[in-house]
């Protein structure tokens, strides 16, 4: 008895240890919450012209984030599980995260940048608590190896997610808000019921320990399967990927372009990370991941591409580019070997760069035309040259046509693809690599769209020439140079990648 | 074994430049007569004479000693393309007769184009046909043959639509045009059969290589070394009859055999001097002359081919000129028939007497052309501010024989070596070739003694026309003042200069028989000396009887007969033209008011066994309307079925909308009827409805789970 | 306790697709959360020495309680433009 | 000359950023710039082209005797389980490329040349041409296909736009009709690829990778080392290496395009498939029936100097990438589809003669010819002859030049009326008589007269087509019987159209024309005399080009043999 009380002991206070020990690693997750606390103290002293102080705040904060990330940045990292397996930091989660920073970061650059935007951004905390909160969820989210974890951080990104949509005036905002809540709380209600099933089959909520996965392979066939899928169903939702697609157009509609950036990047990478994860524990078990993945991104990038074939309206293209983005990506994930993970994380931040440069660049168009509708684009390559061949340029990339990352993305995704097909012999597989291929044909109907529309149309409005600098051509260019630099040298970035040991 | 290269090795010669100047003096004369202006009929005269003196003293030098020479090309993969030229006598013959027509038909030109304002053009034209010509004769490689026959192809266009501003003129130059091409197919198509085989298409290789070739169970099988490999060339048997046939289709095609003839008379719209010197004289009969050089090759079914369609060709043509208004159209179609003449000949294996015929009718249908140019060209002075006629329309002459004596003398010289009288040159060569022709058919028999009843029934018909067309032109009363009403033409009508007539008296001469020998037996002329029939190279299985191995005795017992036969028939047509188109003859008072010959008889004879139309009508107009099928099938199909992709595109992407929404309204609907029935819903759900998409996407992941599970 | 899990699930499910009214739909998702914390608790059992399932279970009711206080304040925003809660009248975006 | 190749590639690339650099106020430079960068090109190519040492026979299945090679690593990479890739900047010319660099570099200074009349948006124009330059000239030389491909791609675009705003009334159509149907086409050449260099390794990188030297071992003995197993198949470096994929030596064993793996898909082996895939790839740029819908709206619509491009060089992409992918790479499929892309080749020759012949549209009529000639680059092709495949380059070759000149004076006549109908014109030859002369000389030369480079072309293609049944017996003789129909055909629709439009009387359809029709001007006898002279040159002097290819696809041919 005493020796069990004091083997309690012993580990209550390894426990312990290992809880002070975790606070350590968490620390980008604690800067962000005292930047968070900072906005907020700074909008409750001050009272007005708060905008500049906000702004700053929150900018430096995610500056020195970003920094400091990149910095301590180590690509081989032993896995290391905290909080009693709560949270596992990985390097693969950091790289992420300092994806998501970045992306971030952006999305304040974009807010600043735009007077509509900036008034409504930076004149009181909220927008920006929520946005820190949404990064925080997905910080959690690819640190999670835990079914609570996952849940809980899955929660924290979606009700920030709905605060974004929500917030500000706007009869279209609060009406995505509310579908955005009520899709997202009842998808995340089935994940919940499914881990509930999860937990229920193994006893245990931890997915890296042997517990579960002995507990999962043991389980009923029918019962796990409906169980995984449910939990399935969360992730997608997050990941915006077929079938739980269908609120992403009116969101990214009804959203402010900054918030859009945000929503079409982060929890969408956090998701394929916690995608992983749940692979990584669930390989073993009867439920045919590949199988299941392989339906959903070929339907994924089938109705992603052609649904965008029809749209008027950047925002709702780019939505369902962003659907067929997911299915590609899901083509990836489903390899499940280490090159599918490497491509897929390759694809990942490509499309992050692209996703960035397209919603910047069309912020440029919509803060001159004040507007996102197809029309408003007509013949602008005349009057705004520069910007528009940036778009151009990034329009190419999502097609995935060379010579720019994008084709590299394609290209080395297809290649796993095809790699898995090989060795695997799986039709599925097969299927995928030949549906994505054909896609990207369809993809180019509408990526082109808005280049035909800037050069061979000429528009009704009148937008003085600009010709000489603006801010907005250096921005552009800083976020379409990584895309030419990583199809001519992709291999810094695969080499980055291969020094990374992802554990999931 | 014969090594392949060994035969083409190159063969040099001090001669070359000799060789090459008949080339280049043509092709200088092409290419700055053009810049010539006044002088320009003087410059090119010039030239051309001196090509004939070149010709002239090439003919001295190599007459009994053949020379060849032999070059490099290029080499394509391991084949070594060469250009040789060889000049035996068939070849300098053959130079001298084009260069010397030539010459005569430039002086002649001098006159006849004098007032054309493009005359430096129409010189330059006829230098590109002579360079071209001489090609042909000079080269001994199938290839450049081809090549040269193309080329001669296009200055044939160029002439014919030389008054290209007459729509008629362009569209005979078109037909021209295509219609040798057609039969240019067959000559590539032999072309490659050759060259398959024997892997070079120089005749010196094709022929020590057709020698080595053997029948091996029905293939042609041909062994021998190429550059120290051993090449083994095997194809079916029937190849090389078809080879034979295929190469044959050129000479369809430029001889103006049946069926591709009906350029000929519609190649009448050029310039007169060019119809006696192209379409008369050389270019038509160089699908004889290359018959000539590849008659080794030919085996006994292209022979036979090429027999009947010769003899057809000459049975045609001889009924199409009985009826013809036009004088040139009706020398037109006696070219025509005379061309079936010869190439009958080289079908049934009188090769000397068809070469014989050919040089014969070089000079005899040279100066018809020329006798019914100056006719044409003095009628045509008569216009000049009178009342427009056609000049070339036999119903406005008559009587003319006063008028223009020296003309009329030229051209019934001509007339009779053409219906081939004794004492005329015509005589002699159709007498050899009739002659081959009976012992031919009498080898051959059964049904090859069609082409020798043909052959003789022309001769009377040829002789009908000819001198149907003397009575026409020349006797009776001068027509065209009565039908123009101005009785002071006559007076006006003079003979031509000396520019036009000496020329055609110069044919004329050559005409009689003495040129080729004081003999009225062709056999003893030093033509048939020189061109002697040469041996078949084709494998004997399939070659066939060559009239060198027919004892002599056989022609012997059959040449006096044929002798008869043919002058009787010939004398036959004359009395029978004599008696329908003598002045005052019934047919002649009529002529000048017939629109068109009568009977179905005369229509059919008139428009040429209606060739032209059931062409127009069948295969051009299928042509077309398969094009435009084609091209609306192109337009509206296959375009459309691009578009359709693209539609499809939409469409599916319409599918998808409404998968995405609009279906969820359907799917929604039907559960809310079903639920309806338990009790809440009775409100119809619309799209865009948040409940109705969780409810569509729960359905699907249902969907997914019992398929996959299931 | 799993029948009535489930049962309850469905129920949730049923008013989430049927109810018009947007606090309606948003209870029917409490519903759905509920039984999955009685699915929770219920496993919990099996799990004696962690008691993972019941900490899960509190952890949800918390979660739930903060979305259910953004639904409402968006629920009232929406109340604000459309003068409804009424799923089918909020309609404003196609496409 | 060291690096010339990438000088030749690149040149008009710096010419593109001097144009994009130079301001406004200079407009004039610009088409000074872009006929100067392009006439350097050509100079630059002309120096290769006569150091090229045609005697050299290449190895076509690896690097042997390729010349002015330049490879340099660009990136290799490895990816989990897919293995290490490289990718290189490798660029050489052997016997089936050089004559394509230099037909290249002909059209696009003649291109230029014709660009001269261009007004508006000048400095976009001269740069995005500038550009196409770069990815066609990149095209040629590019023997790593990841290269290859990022130029073959890159063409689309300048393209695009080039048609697209500086098009004809229906500009965006054809110009999006063009790139989609590229696109598609090139996707299926990307998934033979994918499916090429994951099949494929670099023996001498392997080497390296596995730490052998090069010195003590022979490339077969790395090929026999990993096909018995001495070095892991997993150990390989994967290459993009165009000739590596040549040589069957250098497939991964068991991999799905190993010829001796033979995997099957839909029941057909997989090789199979790959190279109809690549085959439709090239198909649509060549393009041949029925891909070529694409063809005569990108003419009809494209400025003249586009379309000069466009049926000059673009077209020739789709050929020599027949000739250097599928053809090097799939020998055995070849030979058993040898008589579906033969007949293709034939049916191309007859489809597009006769398609020509019912079209009004001046400009449509010689793009449907360009079908028609584009066949016999397959029916060549297909033939797997010497001669055959001497006779497909000789096409490309002389095609490029024929029917630059066919759209030039296409273009002459539209830039004095803007009107393209062969209807509305007759009897032009009284007002233009020079002009006539060229359009007489393009037009027989395009329609195989002896003396014009086309006819060589042809009938090598013919010679060899025929040969092929008693040499190898990859197309039946009579197919290449059937195809000298098109000669007639081409003969009938040039003819009828010159005919319809210079002979006869003088006719136009509407009055104002008429001052408008004037002759020819210095600046287009200097686009028109050159290619008269090379027109004519290569007709009557084959080895000009032949010397450059003979023993490059003499080579080619012996690859093709031993692998069937």
């Amino acid at each position: 008895m005493v020796g069990a009380a004091m083997q309690m002991a012993d580990g209550l206070k390894e426990q312990l240890q290992s809880l002070t020990e975790g606070v350590a690693f968490l620390w980008p997750e604690i800067t962000l919450v005292v930047g968070l606390l900072l906005v907020l103290l700074f909008d409750l002293i001050f009272q007005n012209k708060k905008e500049v102080g906000i702004a700053a705040i929150s900018i430096s904060v995610l500056s020195f984030l970003l920094v400091a990330q990149c910095l301590s940045f180590v690509p081989n990292l032993e896995a290391k599980d905290l909080f009693v397996g709560l949270i596992t930091v990985s390097s693969g989660a950091n790289l992420f995260k300092i994806g998501f920073t970045l992306t971030a970061l952006f999305a304040l650059i974009m807010a600043a940048q735009s007077k509509k935007y900036a008034q409504q951004y930076f004149s009181s905390s909220e927008w920006l608590v929520s946005l820190f909160g949404l990064l925080l969820g997905a910080f959690l989210m690819t640190a999670s190896s835990n079914l609570l974890m996952i849940y809980v951080s899955i929660e924290v990104v979606s009700i920030s997610s709905y605060l974004l949509t929500g917030l500000g005036k706007g009869l279209k905002k609060s009406e995505a808000a509310l579908k955005y809540l009520l899709y997202g709380a009842a998808a995340s209600a089935v994940m919940l019921y499914g881990m509930s099933w999860l937990y229920g089959l193994t006893g245990s909520l931890d997915i890296n320990t042997d517990t579960f996965i002995v507990g999962m392979n043991a389980a009923q066939p029918f019962t796990l399967n409906i169980a995984i899928f449910m939990v399935l169903a969360g992730v997608l939702f997050k990941l915006g990927a077929f079938p739980l697609h269908i609120w992403s157009p009116d969101v990214y509609e009804s959203a402010p372009m900054p918030t859009v950036t945000v929503f079409s990047i982060v929890p969408k990478l956090a998701a394929v990370f916690v995608l992983f994860r749940l692979i990584s524990s669930t390989e073993t078990t009867d439920f045919n991941w590949q199988q299941w993945l392989g339906i959903l991104a070929i339907g994924g990038m089938t109705i992603g591409n052609f649904s965008a074939l029809w749209q008027r309206n950047a925002k709702r293209m780019l939505a369902y580019s962003s659907i067929a983005h997911a299915a590609f990506m899901l083509s990836g994930v489903l390899l499940f070997n280490r090159a599918g993970i490497e491509v897929t994380v390759f694809y990942a931040f490509i499309y992050l760069i692209m996703n960035l440069a397209a919603f910047y660049l069309i912020q440029v168009f919509e803060n001159a035309t004040g507007s996102v509708n197809f029309d408003s684009f007509r013949g602008l390559g005349k009057t705004m040259p520069y910007t528009a061949i940036l778009l151009l340029v990034v329009m190419i990339s999502l097609t995935g046509l060379p010579p720019v990352a994008g084709f590299n993305a394609k290209l080395f995704l297809f290649s796993a693809v095809y790699e898995g097909y090989v060795s695997t012999g799986d039709q599925i597989i097969l299927w995928v690599f030949i549906f994505g291929l054909l896609n990207t044909v369809v993809s180019l109907f509408y990526y082109i769209r808005i280049p035909y529309l800037l050069f061979f149309k000429t528009g009704d409005q009148i937008i003085t020439k600009q010709e000489g600098f603006r801010w907005h051509m250096a921005w552009g260019t800083f976020l379409v140079l990584p895309l030419f630099l990583l199809f001519f040298r992709s291999d810094w970035f695969v080499d980055l990648l291969n020094s990374i040991n992802f554990v999931f | 074994m014969i090594d392949l290269l060994d035969i083409i090795s190159p063969q040099s010669s001090a001669y070359l430049p000799w060789i090459l100047a008949l080339l280049i003096l043509p092709i200088f004369s092409f290419a700055t007569t053009g810049f010539m202006k006044g002088k320009a009929p003087y410059w090119s005269s010039a030239i051309i004479a001196s090509n004939l003196l070149v010709a002239a003293y090439l003919a001295t030098v190599f007459w009994n000693e053949p020379l060849t020479i032999r070059g490099n090309w290029f080499k394509l993969g391991e084949n070594q393309f060469t250009y040789s030229f060889y000049l035996d006598k068939l070849a300098l013959t053959m130079s001298l007769i084009v260069n010397f027509v030539a010459l005569l038909v430039h002086i002649f030109s001098t006159e006849y184009m004098r007032t054309d304002a493009n005359k430096p053009r129409y010189f330059a034209y006829l230098g590109l046909f002579t360079f071209s010509m001489m090609g042909i004769v000079l080269f001994n490689d199938l290839l450049f043959i081809f090549i040269f026959w193309e080329l001669v192809g296009v200055s044939s266009y160029l002439l014919i639509g030389f008054w290209f501003q007459k729509k008629s003129a362009s569209l005979a130059a078109n037909k021209a045009f295509i219609l040798n091409r057609i039969g240019d197919l067959g000559f590539i198509t032999g072309l490659m059969i050759l060259f398959t085989q024997f892997h070079s298409l120089d005749l010196d290789a094709v022929k020590s290589l057709m020698i080595m070739s053997e029948i091996e169970d029905g293939n042609w099988v041909v062994n021998f070394m190429q550059g120290g490999k051993e090449v083994i060339s095997s194809m079916d048997g029937r190849w090389l009859s078809a080879g034979g046939i295929a190469l044959f289709c050129g000479a369809v095609g430029k001889s103006a055999q049946f069926p591709l003839q009906v350029w000929l008379p519609d190649a009448m719209e050029g310039p007169t001097p060019v119809s006696a010197l192209i379409h008369a004289a050389t270019m038509v009969a160089a699908g004889v002359y290359m018959l000539a050089r590849i008659f080794v090759l030919l085996d006994a079914q292209a022979l036979e081919v090429v027999a009947i369609v010769g003899a057809v060709t000459a049975f045609m043509a001889a009924i199409a000129a009985l009826s013809q208004f036009d004088i040139k159209k009706v020398l037109a179609y006696s070219t025509i028939s005379q061309l079936g003449y010869m190439v009958l000949a080289m079908g049934v294996g009188a090769y000397s007497a068809g070469l014989f015929h050919l040089i014969t009718h070089a000079f005899f249908k040279a100066g018809l052309f020329l006798s019914a140019g100056i006719i044409i060209h003095q009628l045509h002075h008569l216009e000049k501010g009178g009342k427009k006629f056609d000049p070339q329309d036999m119903r406005v002459m008559g009587g003319l024989r006063r008028k223009l004596p020296v003309t009329f003398f030229a051209f019934v010289i001509c007339s009779l070596a053409l219906a081939g009288l004794p004492g005329f040159s015509g005589f002699l060569s159709k007498d050899a070739i009739l002659l081959d022709l009976a012992v031919w058919a009498d080898i051959k028999g059964g049904g090859f003694y069609i082409p020798e009843v043909l052959a003789f029934m022309t001769v009377v018909l040829t002789a009908f026309y000819t001198f149907r067309m003397i009575y026409l032109v020349f006797f009776g009363e001068f027509r065209l003042p009565k039908i123009l009403g101005d009785a002071s033409l006559p007076n006006k009508l003079k003979e031509g200069n000396l520019w036009v007539t000496v020329p055609a008296v110069i044919f004329a001469l050559l005409s009689f028989t003495f040129p080729f020998g004081f003999t009225l037996n062709a056999d003893h002329s030093w033509v048939m000396e020189a061109l002697k029939t040469p041996m078949y190279l084709v494998p004997e299985s399939y070659a066939a009887t060559s009239l060198l191995d027919v004892p002599e005795e056989t022609f012997h017992g059959l040449h006096k007969t044929v002798n008869i036969v043919s002058i009787l028939l010939a004398l036959a047509g004359l009395f029978i033209a004599w008696l329908s188109y003598k002045p005052g003859a019934k047919l002649e008072k009529t002529f000048i008011e017939r629109r068109e010959p009568v009977g179905v008889l005369g229509q059919i004879s008139f428009y040429h066994w209606y060739q032209n139309s059931l062409y127009q009508n069948i295969f051009l107009k299928a042509i077309l309307a398969k094009s435009r099928a084609l091209a609306w099938f192109d337009q509206y199909v296959l375009d459309e079925a691009v578009n359709l992709l693209a539609k499809l595109n939409v469409v599916i992407a319409h599918v998808t909308r409404w998968f995405d929404q609009v279906f969820v309204d359907g799917l929604v609907n039907l559960t809310a009827a079903s639920v309806g029935k338990v009790g809440q819903l009775t409100r119809s759900i619309q799209s865009g409805n948040i409940q109705a998409q969780i409810l569509v996407t729960f359905i699907f992941l249902l969907t997914l789970i019992l398929l996959l599970v299931v | 306790m799993l029948l009535l899990g489930a049962l309850m699930f469905c129920v949730g499910l049923f008013v989430v697709f049927t109810r018009k009214n947007a606090i309606m739909v948003l209870i029917g998702i409490e519903l759905m959360l509920n039984s999955a914390n009685l699915n929770l608790v219920t496993f919990s059992r099996f799990d004696p020495q962690a008691l993972q399932g019941q900490i899960f279970s509190l952890f949800v009711i918390t979660i739930a309680a903060a979305e259910a206080a953004v639904a409402l304040a968006i629920v009232v925003k929406v109340y604000k433009y459309f003068k409804t809660s009424d799923l089918d009248k909020i309609n404003s975006m196609k496409g | 000359m060291e690096h010339l190749l990438s000088y030749i590639v690149f040149i008009p690339l710096v010419g593109a950023a001097l144009v994009l650099l130079t301001p406004k106020a200079y407009e004039h430079l610009y088409r000074v710039l872009a006929i100067s960068s392009t006439g350097l090109t050509l100079l630059l190519i002309l120096f290769a082209v006569t150091s090229f040492n045609g005697a050299l026979v290449p190895e076509i299945s690896g690097e042997g005797n390729l010349q002015m090679m330049e490879k340099a690593s660009w990136f290799s990479l490895k990816l989990g389980s897919l293995g290490a890739l490289s990718v290189d900047y490798f660029l050489g010319v052997d016997g089936l490329n050089i004559s394509m660099v230099l037909l290249a570099g002909i059209v696009l200074f003649i291109g230029a040349i014709a660009c001269w009349n261009i007004k508006e948006k000048k400095k976009a124009y001269f740069s995005l041409y500038l550009l196409l330059c770069t990815s066609v000239l990149g095209c040629f030389v590019a023997l790593d296909f990841f290269l290859f491909y990022l130029f073959f791609e890159f063409m689309l675009l300048p393209m695009y736009f080039l048609i697209g705003i500086w098009g004809g009334p229906r500009r965006e159509y054809a110009a999006i009709k063009f790139f989609l149907y590229t696109l598609a086409g090139s996707i299926l050449i990307l998934i033979v690829m994918i499916g090429l260099y994951n099949s494929v390794y670099d023996p001498i990188k392997t080497a390296e990778m596995a730490g052998l030297s090069m010195a003590e071992y022979a490339i077969s003995d790395i090929q026999s080392m990993v096909l018995e197993g001495q070095i892991d198949k997993t150990e390989v470096v994967k290459s993009f290496n165009m000739l590596h994929m040549a040589d069957s030596a250098n497939y991964i064993p068991g991999s799905l395009l190993d010829k001796s793996g033979l995997g099957t898909l839909f029941g057909q082996p997989i090789r199979w498939i790959a190279f109809l895939a690549i085959l439709i790839g090239f198909a649509i740029k060549l393009p041949a029936f029925p891909f070529h819908t694409w063809l005569p709206d990108a003419h009809v619509e494209a400025p003249t100097p586009l379309s000069v491009v466009l049926a000059g060089i673009l077209l020739k992409v789709g050929g020599y990438g027949l000739i250097r992918t599928a053809y090097a790479m799939f020998p055995d499929a070849a030979f058993h589809y040898a008589w579906l892309i033969g007949f293709i080749g034939m049916f191309s020759i007859i489809y597009g003669a006769m398609n020509a012949l019912a079209q009004k549209d001046l400009k449509k009529l010689i793009a449907f010819s360009s079908v028609s000639h584009m066949g016999f680059v397959l029916l060549g092709l297909a033939a797997m002859t010497s001669e055959g495949v001497s006779g497909a380059i000789y096409q490309m070759f002389s095609h490029g030049l024929i029917s630059s000149m066919l759209f030039l004076i296409a273009g002459v006549i539209y830039d004095r009326t803007h009107d393209r109908m062969i209807e509305n014109y007759g009897g032009l030859a009284h007002q233009l008589p020079k002009y006539t002369v060229f359009v007489g000389i393009a037009f027989f030369a395009s329609l195989g007269l002896p003396g014009f480079s086309g006819f060589i072309a042809e009938l090598f293609v013919f010679l060899g087509a025929f040969k092929s049944a008693s040499v190898i017996g990859a197309i039946p003789a009579w197919m290449a019987v059937v195809s000298t129909l098109g000669l007639v055909l081409a003969a009938g629709y040039y003819l009828w159209t010159f005919q319809k439009m210079f002979l006869g009387k003088f006719w136009v359809k509407e009055k104002k024309w008429v001052p408008a029709l004037k002759d020819l001007t210095i600046h287009e006898y200097l686009m028109l005399v050159p290619l008269v002279i090379l027109i004519i040159a290569f007709g009557v002097y084959p080895s000009l080009l032949l010397d450059l290819i003979n023993s490059g696809v003499e080579s080619f041919i012996d690859h093709l043999t031993a692998s069937i």
